[in-house]
């Protein structure tokens, strides 16, 4: 999403930026020069921030338009890994759809997909380690899904049922796993972005090797803890990937309103000398390649990197939310670096590792262990039909221990 | 007169403000072109133009930090905080800045704000969209904190606070919205449009700050309640047949103490209720009152029907709610109380 | 046993604990090299390494989102915020964020994490560098709350609150960090060096959260102080002949409700004394919770003298200040009320 | 103030940069290169933020080391301006000396000094238009004083005195003016950046080419609410300069701590898209062309500037400070950038303008000139003898109108 041309500013008149386009204009993206795949420079992972300012205003990406990859930024995948992708992304999409209908169908109160963002989530987690910690928003579930944390749990989440990891306390989408490096996830925007930055600030005071990933959107970049991260990550050098994830929109509001007059979330890291990339989001190899090097850098101990993956969100905000009142309905369609399962399987049938009737085929089978899932999740209960856990545990884990105001009040409740 | 749910009386009292001076501008998180996550500023772009009307970004430290600013200019911001749960990256702003600018500079700059923002549950909004932060405001010298039940209250009330000279919270029960939702969640909501209070005059008028309403007269015990709680108090009322003085405080600083006083010495009895946590919620602030100004009166101890302390649960909204039936024992048990 | 003041107490008590567990870390504004304004943490770089004990950056969110993810690391952070004013721009992490992980996440994370904080006035700090703002945490689900009266608390109470493990909010009334101020500012203040509660342990030894402590006993009436508060209590008792008893909550949350109960069940009278500004101070809470719970008991109406509902002021930081003349009133008066 | 050089980073250690000297050492500055005066360029006042990168990293310089006002930022200021410039710092100087003393004598409360960086707000006023807006810091009594604001108020300020215009309210030093484009100080650090940008965005809401100026400390450049300023500033291209006074310490912290890997403050601005200069904080010249040139930007429309003047705080934090704990006696004497009076003095005295005389003829007139003033204040009052305002003023002007719960509580103070 560019700017419409500079107002000329005339006073009196506060300048507002506004996007290109709004319901019932033609899609346009004309103003979005992206560099071809394979442009890119790749620096040494010891690279100095001042020596490679350009790579934040440029755009990694390794998956052309023939489905080869391309360029310095190509080669940190193998066949297995890129065939293993496709099916993590294909998931995710599935598992989303479900759930999508499930809140549809009453079962839920809440949902929020990542289609078209599939591939950030899904090729970042495979640069991290066991023991590594991310500090996700709600739009991460590729993260949990690509590292085979339970389907079936995260559904018992998002229908607060019975067998609910996190007892019906949460939102739908807002899962925890210590045990996969997926910090539980909070409705405060931005917050876990420096929390991120104290886990591997932690790490390194105990002269660990793990690090940590923040998550955050191009809107929530605006917050102001976006700030405390980037000046805790650069002092203390933290071993961080701060990943922004330019997905265009934040509900009703485009990019540019956080944005403003920089041409780039990932320039925001040049003013901390914190080394700073922008990234294809759709393009799965880029991705992993860009988490690579930035995971590398943090375990060698050159300290923090910012990511700006650029991608486009492709359904709506939430299921509270109907897009078609602020953009046009078409543009999801004509975003010009495509889909990335797409643009994923068109590698692997470039390759000959891939086919479209394996394609059409590994769809059905995902889809057909997602119904199995949702049927056996369903039997765990689901939020307004039960059984949820005991509302005697609402009142737990508030403290360690429960102190006695709180013994008296569940008392009081009779639960 | 026309009928309007919470959401058109909200939008109207910033329509009729903004008509009638030019200095009052509305912005906020998706305030602008979309109108707002609520639709409470919808239309309001297009017909006073973007300068007036527009999209902040994600920053409510920014929202109310730039909100001081117009206003020592000499505008009056009327800024959207998309839920009450979100104020708080803004909190240093609004309770160490907005709120004592008029006094460390003996009136030397002013604040003529209003920050606007959904507040409450019964929305299933788990932790994060269904907070009730009043007490956090009351606390704090210098601003003014109102949350009418209705439309008819919410357009007058509005208007007044964006004419105010100080910083004032508007806290809107979400839960309110279209209809006076009574607590029963099984069952469906009246819409405001056939209810008398979803009357109300197209153009300006205002209901004073800091005037209670007696929203039902009786004579055996007072309850006192804001938001969503009138509605429950009510439905608790009819449903215990106790005979209950309801009184819609609509604003709670500042506090129409008189209203209070006069109906508790009358009842001998009283029960606040409230969605907040009841540690320290605004409920602990009306019994010290009570027990400060009315002890002698008093037949029975005030108490309090309040959110638990904890988190507001999103599974267990119903067990977290001060629903009819939490509000009805209280009733009883104070009746029962000699 | 060794005498130490306040300062030297709670010095002690982080160094304590730093010594047994390596997962302790300090860091703060100015706390490292320095040691910190107040000089809490002086020694403490030296002593234990860079790593252990650093500078932060000014930044109230920063220091409170790092230490939570610290916390979730493994690590117990003990930050300073350099006074209880400033930890505003952080409020969202300690209210929104440490106070709820280990809720939300069902205890898969937790946050043991201590945001120790000067507190009150009495130092003719102004607005900025005198609040006392424990309300705005006893109202959220998920915090503790302690604020030590004397040297000998402090150690043991801040020892407790690193070895908790849960967010625990460390309020250090600053006004007591040289010795036991009774709030006749115009008198010398007696050095902790000769006073009883100044002989603290060289060693480890803990205080457990959730006591109150007797410090006087007493026939008439209860007097509920906390802090700074405790010794302008004792004082108002002294000085009116009111044989008041004076309780010390030492922890507000969680509260010793039994002690509070069994005091004003035995004397009938009740006095809470608080400089937080009084409307939804923690003076409300205490009110509301004694007529709860000893309305039977009380042979007059509890009431509060605290701060006014004014930011505290510069110059007149003593009219401000709810010393033993105001305390000594609400002591005759609620004796004279029968 | 420059980072040790780089710690190898090996595990286990968290990095912590620390400044090169601590008291013992020898000051030394050998890490701060600066360019020479004239050096740097100046672009147009339409320039894009893309295209003067350099600026942020450079540095403004004008007077050179024999007295000469040179390079395209010289010719700002006439000769009257000049010598009025020379007068505004010695007063200041003057004043601040006068005001620690009365602190030291236990007339007040509190005091900070502004020694050393007298130029900055002194020069910066003088780009102002009445109506424009200041939002400062503690340490801009510069502005006040050079813009002729009675320094008799201030001092009734710094009393709390029956006369004080903040009525006892405020510390010492927290000055407020309307008429003198002087906005009420803030305790909490930072707050007063994004207010600025808020002031600036209203004006141009309402047609007005007023201009806001927000101040800010290095140290509180990592407050979270520096971020909120330049988000709002970028975005809606709001008529107002963010000047950051890097006066190298923050109480007891080195600068290093707040600007992490980054080698400026300026440089923070590249990130939003806004024009970024560092200037020489100690050059009268300087500070006036780079205030003005950012002035002329804001009034005409092409939005915010963000500068860092680079300065020296010649004295204690405050007066509850002692830097001789954590700092070498000698560095202010040996600051690099020298003294902003001294070199002003010089250019004077190398015009003809000014002389050795003169000079110490001017100091002893000032110095009357406070003495008097201060007498007078002291007729009106000293904090802790009195006469003060009245205590019922306490309650006064927290609300318009003192709602009833005040005037109950008024009426019980009995004042
Ligand atoms: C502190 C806070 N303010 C506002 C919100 C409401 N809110 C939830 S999501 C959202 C938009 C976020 O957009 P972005 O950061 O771009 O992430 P995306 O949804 O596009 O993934 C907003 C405003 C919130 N959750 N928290
Ligand atoms: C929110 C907040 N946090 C902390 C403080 C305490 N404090 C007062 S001044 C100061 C140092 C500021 O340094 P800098 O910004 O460099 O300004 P300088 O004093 O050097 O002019 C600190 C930490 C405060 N006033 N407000
Ligand atoms: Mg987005
Ligand atoms: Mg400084």
């Amino acid at each position: 999403m560019k700017d419409a041309p500079d107002q000329p500013h005339v006073a009196p008149t506060l300048f507002v930026p506004e996007p290109q386009c709004r319901p019932g204009d033609k899609p346009d993206f004309t103003g979005l020069v992206f560099p071809r795949a394979g442009d890119a420079r790749r620096p040494p992972i010891d690279a100095r921030a001042e020596d490679i300012h350009d790579l934040a205003y440029s755009l990694i990406r390794v998956l052309d338009d023939h489905g080869k990859a391309v360029g310095p930024w190509a080669g940190s995948l193998s066949d297995e890994e890129a065939l293993a992708g496709l099916r993590d992304m294909l998931k995710t999409r599935a598992y989303d759809a479900r759930m999508l209908l499930a809140q549809r169908q009453g079962k839920t109160s809440f949902y929020m997909l990542s289609l078209g963002e599939e591939a950030i989530a899904c090729a970042f987690s495979k640069a991290l380690r066991p023991g590594d910690m991310n500090f996700p928003t709600y739009r991460q579930q590729g993260l949990l899904i690509s590292s085979g944390y339970p389907i079936l749990d995260m559904m018992n989440q998002c229908y607060s049922n019975a067998k609910d990891p996190v007892k019906g306390r949460q939102l739908p989408v807002m899962y925890s796993s210590k045990a996969h490096g997926f910090f539980t996830i909070s409705g405060n925007l931005a917050t876990q972005f420096v929390q991120a930055v104290g886990w591997a600030m932690a790490s390194a005071i105990a002269g660990d090797s793990k690090i940590a990933a923040g998550w955050i959107g191009d809107g929530s970049t605006a917050e102001n803890d976006f700030h405390s991260a980037l000046v805790f990550a650069s002092t203390y050098k933290a071993p961080v990937i701060l990943n922004i994830v330019n997905n265009q929109w934040a509900i009703s509001t485009f990019e540019g309103v956080a944005r403003g007059r920089a041409p780039t979330f990932a320039a925001r890291g040049i003013g901390f000398g914190i080394p700073s990339l922008r990234v294809d989001g759709n393009d799965y190899f880029a991705v992993n390649a860009a988490a690579r090097w930035a995971a590398d850098r943090a375990r060698a101990g050159h300290g923090p990197t910012l990511i700006e993956f650029v991608t486009y969100r492709g359904g709506a905000h939430s299921t509270s939310d109907d897009p078609s009142a602020y953009r046009p309905k078409e543009e999801f369609a004509e975003w010009p670096l495509g889909d990335p399962i797409e643009r994923l399987k068109a590698y692997l049938i470039a390759r000959k590792l891939w086919s479209e009737e394996r394609h059409v085929q590994a769809r059905a089978e995902i889809e057909t262990e997602m119904v199995q899932l949702q049927k056996e999740a369903e039997k765990n209960g689901t939020l307004h039909l039960g059984p949820n856990p005991s509302p005697k545990t609402m009142f737990e884990d508030v403290y360690k221990e429960m102190p006695p105001h709180l013994v008296r009040q569940r008392q009081e409740a009779g639960v | 007169m026309p009928r309007m749910t919470m959401i058109e009386a909200i939008r109207s009292a910033m329509d009729v403000a903004m008509e009638r001076d030019p200095r009052v501008v509305v912005f906020g998180e998706d305030a602008g072109y979309f109108g707002g996550v609520f639709r409470c500023t919808q239309g309001l772009q297009k017909k006073y133009g973007k300068h007036r009307c527009f999209d902040a970004p994600i920053s409510e430290s920014g929202i109310i930090g730039t909100a001081i600013g117009m206003a020592a200019y000499g505008l009056r911001p009327c800024v959207e905080i998309q839920f009450a749960d979100y104020m708080f990256p803004g909190y240093d702003q609004l309770t160490q800045e907005a709120a004592r600018i008029r006094y460390r500079s003996a009136g030397d700059f002013t604040v003529p704000m209003v920050a606007r923002m959904p507040t409450g549950g019964g929305i299933f909004g788990g932790q994060t969209h269904s907070q009730s932060p009043e007490t956090l405001f009351a606390h704090i010298p210098g601003l003014k904190t109102v949350i009418p039940s209705n439309p008819y209250d919410a357009k007058g009330l509005l208007i007044a606070a964006i004419e105010d000279d100080d910083p004032v919270i508007f806290l809107e029960p979400k839960r309110l919205y279209n209809g006076p939702f009574d607590g029963h969640h099984d069952r469906p909501v009246t819409p405001w449009k056939s209810h008398e209070l979803g009357e109300v005059p197209a153009g300006h008028f205002t209901e004073p700050l800091g005037r209670a309403a007696i929203r039902r007269e009786g004579r055996d015990v007072t309850i006192l309640a804001y938001g969503t709680m009138v509605f429950v108090a009510l439905a608790a009322a009819e449903e215990t047949g106790v005979d209950a003085e309801v009184i819609d405080l609509r604003t709670l600083v500042p506090l129409d103490l008189e209203t209070i006083e006069e109906s508790v010495k009358k009842t001998g009895r009283c029960v606040v209720v409230h969605e907040a946590p009841k540690t320290c919620g605004f409920g602990a602030e009306l019994l010290a009152l009570v027990s400060e100004r009315c002890f002698y009166h008093l037949e029975a101890p005030a108490t309090r029907v309040a959110g638990y302390d904890t988190p507001y649960p999103h599974a267990h909204e119903w067990h977290y709610f001060p629903g009819p039936k939490r509000v009805g024992s209280a009733l009883k048990a104070v009746m029962e109380n000699v």
